[in-house]
């Protein structure tokens, strides 16, 4: 598959919104251990809203649907996270032409350009035991990817990896952002909780992305 | 579960509720958000103030005469989103300009700054007060890291009392800054709260443990340490927070001593006995103190001190008029 | 331990002296008792409350314009000793008699009795009013039998208001026994607190239990129940008060949601929203509704319900300025 | 020995006070079963005042030394226990000729007068589970050692034994008084904390007279 549509981009959105849901106790104890212990209600808040929007909606391009899901996470979560990841879907669709279909040039366009804004909003970059530890790489792959001319699951599963790899790396950072930041030294062992999330995501877009290889809609609807 | 409440996610909307239900003669909800505006806001600079909720009476019971105009409350522990915090700045936007009053935490500065932005976008004038007042959360030269806690009493006190007075928005951001800048706090627990709707505390001591410099979220502070008397504990505390910015001769402070939910009246009590007396000893005149559960941690136990050297002017504004549901003006002159 | 004091014995001392050193300016210490005594006592008739201490503000804290003159503090959940009480009571007395306002316990009526006798003897006139309020404690005809709780705060104000509109001394206790006599409340807990200086908790109640009609010593109430949401405890404890006592219809009541110290606001806030609905919608007239700790036992994790029904007479003197510490006038009206 | 002198008294009533102090922690437990926990504080804090006043005094005549006694228990202890267990050492010497010296009769009759005044300060009675269930018996049996014409020790085990059982009987009793009041049925196989004070004051007292019968002191100072 070397295209999705808007709408199984849509569909993506809502298995990510589905696993985001399931993992909350684990999001809830990772915050807890070095934060302040709501990133899981937080996330969940999210997404279950973001799960709302997507039911009842269709889309004819995909900037929409990031867009969407992007403003219902900044709207409905409040907290670090509600902007961050709102950020990861809004900020690399704000301004880019809309396409109907996402591909893995578009993807790493996308996560670059968020990745950029939520460094700039926010302050943090890679190094300070945040969610950008595991995004960076993710993006990085993503790239050299697009370069590559990998498919799209081939794609995702290596900034699923990626990000999953940063998220370790992040155990041994210490924390300079964030409510984990006073923790110094006793940060460390403890992978960031946004990063955690951060994987989960990029995991669940892999896997729906391969389960839906070789869908006969996908491939109907993707012939452009 | 052992918190009296409902469903978990619908706390913080039930605590609001219950804020109206209570003081709904003089405040109004604001649709559409978990913000609550004056009834009849003056012809004055608007403040807004909002953060995570579970610190009740922050940020939500800063709000009336003399205080923020608008509060806004997010989720537990969550800033709100930038959508709220417009509908409330809109509330009571009267073509004077806004000042955002807030905690230094990531969470707010993200979403605040998103609602700046649009309500800048749609013409309003808007300026930041960002408290930072935690000792504890980093070296002074990176005091713009710090974190804002109980001593945001102090800054929400002087822009509430500049704007009313009349000042226009630079002044009142410049005063409120300045109120920022003189104040200094820390804070101490030996014992968690519990976030409603997750069952663990946000962090365990270890038994006869306590956290020095500990956070309002339970964040770690500058070290963990042996419980010690309360006498010791406010020595040690008042020598970090004076180290950080000592007062001059002939300044006077304004003294906080902050519960953080399960601490007993007494132990504030007693707490604020030997602040008392060790400020005093140090020749530091105190203006006025205040004890009581000014900005809390759900139920966890442990206190802060804040410490608001003045200025002359600074002064006239912390006497001026000013009324909360758990402040109604100084205790000493 | 875990507590911020020094020395477990010397707490209800430092207390009173944490108390004179953010309210010094009003208040004075009463020589050889743990007893503090307005500055300038009007001409007037005394009112002079006391009981245990490790509930406050309870009793120390309920002294101010409107309130008592002097209170007199026993050691934690002790009764004062009589030869305090006396000397709380000579220094507010100004010739027109006294007035004992305390809770309804064994060690307090035995000790305020012993005063109440030696003062007699010097020639005194002195009155006392038992507050009573706890109907968990025991049934309507055992009334006298029941403790006071929270309520105590209506008949304080109602003395205090009475007696500062100088009226003589029959006539304050007439209308501070009315104010006892119209005031209801039940408490609930779902974890105790520690007594400074012991290592355990006054009870442990089983994980997921609360205990109904709970005192604020920590004895037991009228039964051990699942713990509830905070909605069905509410309806269930209104339902219980209102079956001690019904208001008739054109009674307008005071209500006063009360934490017992570990009970965040936002619970207390969650509560008095239930609170405010229930009697609402039973067709009753809310004429103010106070939400705070205004009776603590050390950090007992509950909080009770007081109802104070008004008839004019009562309602012109619960409007009546009167402050204190933790109160400065109605919410509502 | 028939007879104490003051000084006994005021030796005895050290050793009550060292006994007390030594139960602290029986006693607050006690208390916290059924009641608010701070009966050990309070009997602790009244008896180390009792111990400071006997050490520092002499006296001539034995209501001197109980009167003394239960004034400074009063003063200095606050609480139900201040007055209930002031009231038994000095409402007995109240309006008694000044004695020098402790019989029998005069400790029944003491002690009968105290029971007398708690009641009617206190209200209770028997069986309603304070300090009043061993008491009661308690003097009682001092009344029939008085009329045999015992020996102080013997009255004062007598009464010690008598106490205590009447304590173990309390535990059957449903409270209703005090903070345990409510409890009902839940005060059930718990003794009054009060209760097991009296019967360490006059196991106390008969420990003493009984290590002290032959003392020469004693009998020197006791021929009247
Ligand atoms: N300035 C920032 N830049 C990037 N990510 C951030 C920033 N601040 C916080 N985060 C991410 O947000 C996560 C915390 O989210 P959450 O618990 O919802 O927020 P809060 O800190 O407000 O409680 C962190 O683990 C981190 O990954
Ligand atoms: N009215 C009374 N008459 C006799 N004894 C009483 C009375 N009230 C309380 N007591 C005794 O006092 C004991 C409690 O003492 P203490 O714990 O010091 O007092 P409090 O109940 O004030 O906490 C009870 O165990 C009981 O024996
Ligand atoms: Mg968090
Ligand atoms: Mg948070
Ligand atoms: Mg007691
Ligand atoms: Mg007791």
């Amino acid at each position: 598959m070397d295209r999705m549509t808007a709408d199984d981009v849509r569909s993506m959105m809502i298995a990510v919104a589905d696993r985001i849901i399931a993992s909350e106790q684990l999001l809830t104890k990772a915050d807890r251990d070095i934060g302040d212990g709501d990133h899981g209600l937080g996330m969940t808040r999210g997404f279950t809203a973001v799960r709302e929007l997507l039911l009842e909606n269709t889309y004819d391009d995909v900037q929409s649907v990031l867009a969407g899901v992007g403003d219902t996470l900044i709207t409905s979560m409040g907290g670090a996270s509600g902007v961050v990841f709102g950020l990861l879907f809004r900020a690399g669709a704000q301004g880019l032409l809309p396409s109907d279909v996402l591909t893995v040039p578009i993807a790493a366009d996308h996560f670059e350009r968020s990745t950029r804004e939520i460094s700039r909003r926010g302050g943090a970059t890679i190094g300070d035991k945040t969610m950008l530890d595991a995004l960076h790489p993710a993006v990085e792959s993503l790239r050299r990817s697009s370069e590559a001319g990998d498919t799209l699951a081939y794609a995702f599963r290596g900034a699923a990896i990626a990000a999953g790899e940063g998220t370790d790396r992040s155990k041994d950072l210490v924390a300079r952002f964030g409510k984990a930041m006073t923790l110094g030294e006793r940060s460390l062992g403890f992978p960031d909780a946004g990063a955690v999330s951060t994987t989960i995501i990029f995991t669940a877009m892999a896997e729906w992305i391969t389960a839906n290889n070789e869908h006969p809609t996908t491939s109907a609807q993707g012939e452009v | 579960m052992r918190k009296f409440i409902n469903e978990p996610r619908q706390v913080a909307r039930e605590t609001l509720e219950g804020f109206l239900a209570v003081y709904g003669d003089r405040f109004t909800q604001v649709p559409g958000s978990l913000a609550v505006a004056k009834r009849i806001p003056a012809d004055k600079v608007a403040i807004v103030s909002g953060g995570g909720s579970g610190h009740e009476p922050v940020w939500l019971e800063y709000i009336g005469p003399g205080f923020a105009d608008a509060v806004c409350q997010g989720d537990i522990f969550a800033a709100p989103a930038p959508r709220s915090i417009v509908r409330a700045a809109k509330a009571v936007e009267r073509g004077r300009g806004i000042l955002f009053v807030y905690g230094n935490y990531s969470g707010d500065r993200l979403n605040f700054d998103l609602a700046a932005e649009e309500l800048q976008a749609e013409g309003h004038e808007v300026l930041t007060v960002r408290v930072a007042d935690d000792v504890a959360a980093a070296p002074p030269e990176r005091a713009n890291d710090r974190r804002g806690i109980a001593g945001g009493f102090f800054v929400s006190k002087i822009a509430g009392a500049a704007s009313e007075v009349g000042l226009d928005l630079k002044s009142v951001q410049e005063l409120a800054t300045l109120a920022a800048d003189r104040t200094r706090s820390m804070g101490v627990a030996s014992a968690g709260g519990t976030i409603p709707g997750t069952e663990e505390p946000t962090f365990v001591l270890p038994d006869g443990k306590m956290e020095i410099g500990m956070g309002m979220h339970g964040e770690a502070g500058v070290r963990r340490a042996d419980m010690a008397t309360a006498d010791e504990t406010v020595d040690q505390m008042v020598r970090l927070i004076m180290g950080d910015r000592s007062l001059s001769p002939d300044e006077k402070a304004c003294v906080l001593v902050n519960g953080l939910g399960a601490t007993t009246r007494a132990e504030l009590l007693i707490i604020a006995r030997r602040t008392a007396r060790v400020l005093d000893q140090a020749g530091i005149r105190i203006h006025d103190l205040q004890v009581g559960d000014f900005a809390t941690s759900q139920e966890m136990h442990g206190f802060s001190i804040s410490v608001f050297g003045l200025t002359p002017e600074l002064q006239k504004l912390y006497d001026a008029p000013g009324r909360t549901s758990f402040f109604s003006g100084a205790n000493r002159h």
